[in-house]
């Protein structure tokens, strides 16, 4: 589905990757690891095409992005560092809001969307008055009302607690299964049930390193 | 055609041939700013109108053009760096719009200084000066976006698109004396034709100041990018090789042994 | 896949019409004229009101220049364009190049006599730099030559 | 995917995703008075500051009036720009924004529409109330209504791509003004010409068909500019 | 304790601290040139807005200027705020200040003289070219910069106020602006009046006194307001 | 050295502790516990004076701090949340300035404190170009210019690695042989080798919900 070939980067004349060439296929979860300032963020930034300054060929489904970026774009589901919650609007308004620019409409699944990720009965509360953990699932309840068949995450799980970190494992790991690609990053050590592959940014660098 | 931009886009090759160059352009730019100016000051007539206030044509015309030229600069520089993203457009394009935001300031000053006896005011509200006002700001500003972005090449893209933008005041700067009735004048005729009201005795010097300031233009630009080519690529083989060869050069002809 | 290329469609569509429709805009709006600077022609044709300050452009007439008052601190001379004159009047200093046969832009207002009540006078400078020898041989070369009234 | 959506995902058009941006930010509008009313309080306190030190004469003032409603408009429809894209910047949103199959230029216009409707909207609807204060002779009310109508939309796209350049930098209050300020002046300077025709009472059209040439040149070319500078903003 | 640093720790009296504020701030203007720039480059094309849009016929102009140059001043003063405490909130520095055993009145004046420094000070410098551009006569001209040094530092105490209050907001732009412009009004009114009064060949040496008299309160009272804005906006 | 006692505070109409009642002695430390939102932070803003949305006593030296405020401040040194670095300024300008507004000054020293925290070589570069890390430790650093008796650090170890983390507890429990008092909270497990109190403000609101 999505190709990825001899991908380069380098911000601030360090160079983070080189030479990078992976691909994910449907039903396929892929893991990016790394330590802290590996460049993670960067890839699924450059990935999404929210970076530019890059070398390399990023293929969806077999053409390059470029050429497709709308149909990508209505099949990428990207969950970024921030949470992309307005704090003023209620979480239905902010899930309205986005299915809307998905260019989708599913009014009646948005509190059923809540509900799922814990938050029945918050449905009309201003997310400045949540904790960061409330805004973060409303920020993941966006899973359940797109169509998208590949999602993009960085570190889906912060701010989240034991239990909704493993709710979400469930909702990943269920994706994944019915035929949807995933790539992610975490620094938890990841529990879902389902094919898995690893990409560790951290030796790439040794190896380009002398 | 395209191998030699393609090398023009490559920073070493830049920094070379600007060194191969640069005393040529030295010596031809210092000839025609010696022999336009003492043609300008010393051997060409006065005005039957003006006298010698006149004098001041050799300094603000090449100014003008050097303010035009460097926008010019800069937006083909732009567009070069939005579209093909080469690294040299913005290295030129940064080390441009200080020399241009100076030429337009050195117009302006000596503009108003040539209106103070000619027109009998050295600022008036017409669209000529107020465009050439509006350049300046916007030299500014492209310097000052560039200063505010901490990283380098999203300031480089950010101040490409404000060049382009900013493209739409030129036409109005060089059409203000036609399509508004200024106080500035319009375009002289500058041919060799006998008919023309400008004896050649008047703007031959003009040509030689004219061109010394290019010459000056391009000096400037290629110390500017050479600095900026240095530091952007301090980190590769090529500069430290360069800077090593340097110093073992100095210390040689000093006489000095030290071990930097 | 159609739905992207009819956008891209739209977009490109709207961006025609958008310069289309601004570039008619700009067309008639230069049939309409647009005046920063009035010609004696127009001011005698009544384009502008009394009092309302404006600025008028065009040639001193020769020998149309009284200087008035001690050192000619006071001077009134008929603009022209060659078609239409209007009396100005003026009194402050003069910029140099302020001589008969030059052009001049004034500001001020028309008074109730129909006299422009200058309150700056400018010397516009032509494009034309040349010697007093030059400049002397061209005068008779030109002396034959009639001046041609356009409007 | 997600098979229990598929029921839910009938596709929206071009029009109805520009309805749901321009009803978002009406909400927001809604939720943040202050949106709607610190550029109109600024207006009328700066309005108010003329009169105060120019001077309280009658004839003077409606000299200066239509200059200065203008002037006092445009400034604060340029500070109002400060929130067109910032809190989309920092929650995340405009990341959203950029990746929306949805085409960028018309969210973009949308979204630059909303924001005219919340800030500027209401200085036109003022305008006139200042201007009198100011005695500007009634012959002008309706050019200067017109004027701003046409006018401040292209301010607002043009600061727009201002906006659009600096919302990645923590202070951008200044660098705006000083980036965008140049480019308002073609904007001023035929809006005022359209109201001093109309007060000195010579043909107008001419002026306002020349606004109105900018703002189509506006409304078309300016979402490309914006949404060039936002991809460089947010990388 | 830290045994080894005791050596060092020579005690600096009270003029030290504050010069060694004042010495942090400009080392910043120099790394943040935009802090000098903008504000100025605001004031300079704002200034130049005027003739553009009420014409610009000389005498009407030379009417206007003290008005306009007080007025964007003023504006310029209030814009540039922003940058004054900002930057220390957003990384800490501020709850430092406020921790720090030296007196935070005399720190805050400190910090307030540096940003006049940088950003009133070129205005001040500026303005009488400004002035004669729009006409001025020459004899305001002296007056109109005794004025604005004795009206920039009240404007800058006051909008230090202001900014202190809102220090703690993401958009804090027009807020400021609504919250202070109406306390800048009599340094308005006073600053153009001896401008006024020096052209019109009347005493200007009353109001002058109004506006040192302004200038001696706000700095021995408004530093207290700030430090108790501040302690509220960190909490 | 600092006492407190029967603090209470509320937020947002929930009561973070009540009757809260410690001390701290020289050649002390005591650490703070309790989950995300618990009020850990909230509690070291208000021994600093920084927050007074509280009612209770706190005693320095035996004397309420309210009257003996300059003291305080010169025996107190804060590391908050945020680094109370200025992003434009180098690590020695940075140290410089915070030596001044101390009271101190210390010229010769920055260089040795930013050597002993891993920063050799990095005394002039703009603080914007380093790491997050990096930062962390120019902050760090000013542990070192500091004559202070009591130190309150608030998740003093965030954006450090290991090595990094176990040079900073080795200058704490130095600190706090040597006689000083310290006050911290961290995520962290904490391995320092000196006298530790531990309060954990969980127990607490667990104590006081009914
Ligand atoms: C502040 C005042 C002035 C400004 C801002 C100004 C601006 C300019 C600019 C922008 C140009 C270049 C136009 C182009 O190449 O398209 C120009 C050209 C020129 N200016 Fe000025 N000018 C000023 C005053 C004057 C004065 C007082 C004179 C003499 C009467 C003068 C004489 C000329 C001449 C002869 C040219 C060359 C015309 C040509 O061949 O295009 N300028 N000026
Ligand atoms: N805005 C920026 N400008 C320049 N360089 C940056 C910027 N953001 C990050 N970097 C650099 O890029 C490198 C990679 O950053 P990135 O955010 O991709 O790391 P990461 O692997 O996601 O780290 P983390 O685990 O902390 O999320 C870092 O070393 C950093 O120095
Ligand atoms: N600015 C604020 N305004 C209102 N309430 C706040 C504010 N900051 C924090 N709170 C509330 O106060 C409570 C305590 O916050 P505090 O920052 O003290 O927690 P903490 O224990 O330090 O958490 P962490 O482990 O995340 O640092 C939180 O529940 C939060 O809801
Ligand atoms: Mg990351
Ligand atoms: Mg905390």
């Amino acid at each position: 589905m999505l190709e990825v070939h001899g991908l380069y980067c380098e911000r601030d004349e360090r160079i983070l990757f080189k030479d990078l060439s992976f691909s994910i296929a449907p039903g396929k979860a892929l893991q990016i690891q790394g330590s802290n300032g590996s460049g993670k963020t960067t890839l699924l930034r450059i990935l999404c095409g929210l970076n530019s300054d890059f070398s390399g060929e990023i293929l969806w489904q077999e053409k390059p992005v470029k050429q497709v970026r709308s149909e990508f774009c209505s099949d990428v589901f990207y969950l970024g560092h921030a949470p992309a919650i307005n704090r003023t609007l209620s979480p239905r308004e902010n899930l309205r809001w986005f299915s809307a620019s998905q260019g989708k409409t599913g009014n009646i699944d948005i509190s059923t969307a809540l509900d799922e990720l814990g938050l029945a009965g918050y449905d009309d509360v201003p997310c400045f008055m949540m904790s960061a953990g409330q805004q973060r699932r409303v920020s993941l309840a966006r899973m359940k009302l797109t169509s998208a068949r590949l999602w993009v995450m960085d570190e889906p799980f912060t701010a989240l607690d034991k239990r909704g970190v493993s709710e979400v494992e469930q909702l990943l790991s269920d994706f994944v299964n019915a035929g949807g690609s995933l790539i992610l990053t975490t620094h938890h050590p990841l529990q879902i049930a389902c094919d898995i592959d690893v990409i560790n940014l951290d030796s790439r660098v040794q190896e380009s390193a002398p | 055609m395209w191998q030699w931009l393609y090398k023009l886009g490559s920073p070493k090759w830049f920094y070379t041939i600007g060194n191969r160059v640069l005393p040529w352009l030295w010596g031809v730019t210092g000839l025609l700013l010696v022999v336009g100016i003492i043609w300008g000051l010393g051997f060409s007539p006065p005005d039957y109108q003006m006298g010698d206030n006149y004098r001041i044509i050799y300094l603000h015309v090449p100014a003008a053009g050097l303010m035009k030229g460097s926008f010019y600069m800069m937006a083909l520089c732009s567009a070069a760096l939005l579209i093909w993203k080469i690294k040299m457009a913005d290295i030129v394009a940064k080390a441009v719009a200080p020399i241009g935001a100076m030429a337009t300031l050195l117009m302006l000053v000596s503009g108003s200084l040539w209106g103070i006896p000619t027109w009998g005011t050295w600022w008036i509200w017409d669209a000529r000066l107020t465009s050439s006002l509006l350049q300046f700001f916007i030299f500014v500003g492209i310097i000052a976006l560039r200063s505010a972005i901490e990283s380098r090449d999203s300031a480089a893209k950010a101040c490409a698109v404000l060049t382009l933008v900013g493209l739409v005041n030129i036409p109005i700067i060089e059409y203000s004396v036609e399509w508004w009735n200024t106080l500035h004048q319009g375009a002289s005729d500058l041919s060799l034709r006998d008919s023309s009201a400008n004896p050649p005795e008047i703007w031959i010097p003009a040509f030689f100041t004219g061109f010394g300031f290019i010459g000056l233009f391009f000096i400037g630009l290629i110390l500017r990018s050479q600095n900026e080519i240095l530091l952007r690529e301090r980190r590769s083989q090529w500069v430290k090789d360069l800077l090593l060869t340097d110093n073992a050069k100095a210390d040689t002809e000093s006489g000095i042994n030290t071990n930097a | 896949m159609l739905a992207h290329r009819q956008q891209k469609l739209a977009i490109v569509l709207f961006i025609i019409f958008g310069s289309a429709l601004a570039i008619g805009l700009v067309l008639f709006a230069l049939k309409e004229g647009i005046n920063v600077f009035y010609t004696p022609t127009e001011i005698s044709a009544g384009e502008v009101g009394q009092g309302q300050s404006f600025r008028v452009g065009g040639m001193v007439k020769m020998g149309s220049l009284v200087k008035e008052g001690l050192e000619g601190a006071e001077v009134n001379f008929l603009a022209t364009d060659f078609c239409n004159d209007v009396l100005v009047s003026y009194t402050g200093p003069l910029p140099d190049l302020f001589r008969e046969g030059q052009g001049v832009v004034a500001d001020g207002s028309l008074d109730n006599a129909g006299t422009f009540k200058a309150t700056q006078i400018l010397a516009k400078h032509d494009e034309n730099y040349m010697s007093a020898e030059v400049k002397a041989s061209l005068d008779a070369a030109e002396s034959a030559s009639i001046e041609v009234c356009h409007q | 995917m997600n098979t229990d959506m598929n029921k839910a995902s009938s596709e929206l058009g071009l029009l109805s995703v520009m309805g749901a941006t321009v009803r978002r930010e009406m909400l927001l509008a809604f939720r943040n008075p202050g949106d709607v009313i610190n550029p109109l309080m600024f207006f009328v306190i700066a309005v108010t500051l003329f009169p105060l030190s120019v001077g309280t004469d009658e004839n003077f003032l409606s000299a200066i009036a239509p200059g200065v409603i203008w002037v006092t408009a445009l400034l604060a429809v340029m500070l109002s720009m400060d929130s067109l894209f910032r809190a989309d910047f920092e929650d995340g949103n405009l990341e959203q924004l950029l990746m929306s199959p949805q085409p960028l230029y018309f969210l973009l216009l949308a979204k630059i529409f909303s924001h005219w409707l919340v800030a500027c909207l209401p200085i036109i609807l003022l305008a006139p109330v200042l201007a009198s204060m100011l005695f500007m002779s009634p012959e002008g009310m309706l050019p200067l209504v017109l004027s701003l109508l046409l006018g401040t939309p292209v301010l607002t796209l043009l600061g727009g791509i201002g906006m659009a350049l600096t919302v990645g930098l923590s202070r951008s209050g200044l660098l705006l003004a000083v980036l965008i300020l140049p480019l308002y002046v073609p904007v001023l300077v035929f809006g005022t010409g359209v109201v001093q025709a109309a007060i000195n009472g010579t043909a107008f059209s001419g002026l306002l068909a020349l606004l109105a040439a900018l703002f189509a040149l506006a409304v078309s070319l300016s979402p490309l500019a914006i949404s060039a500078a936002l991809k460089i903003s947010i990388n």
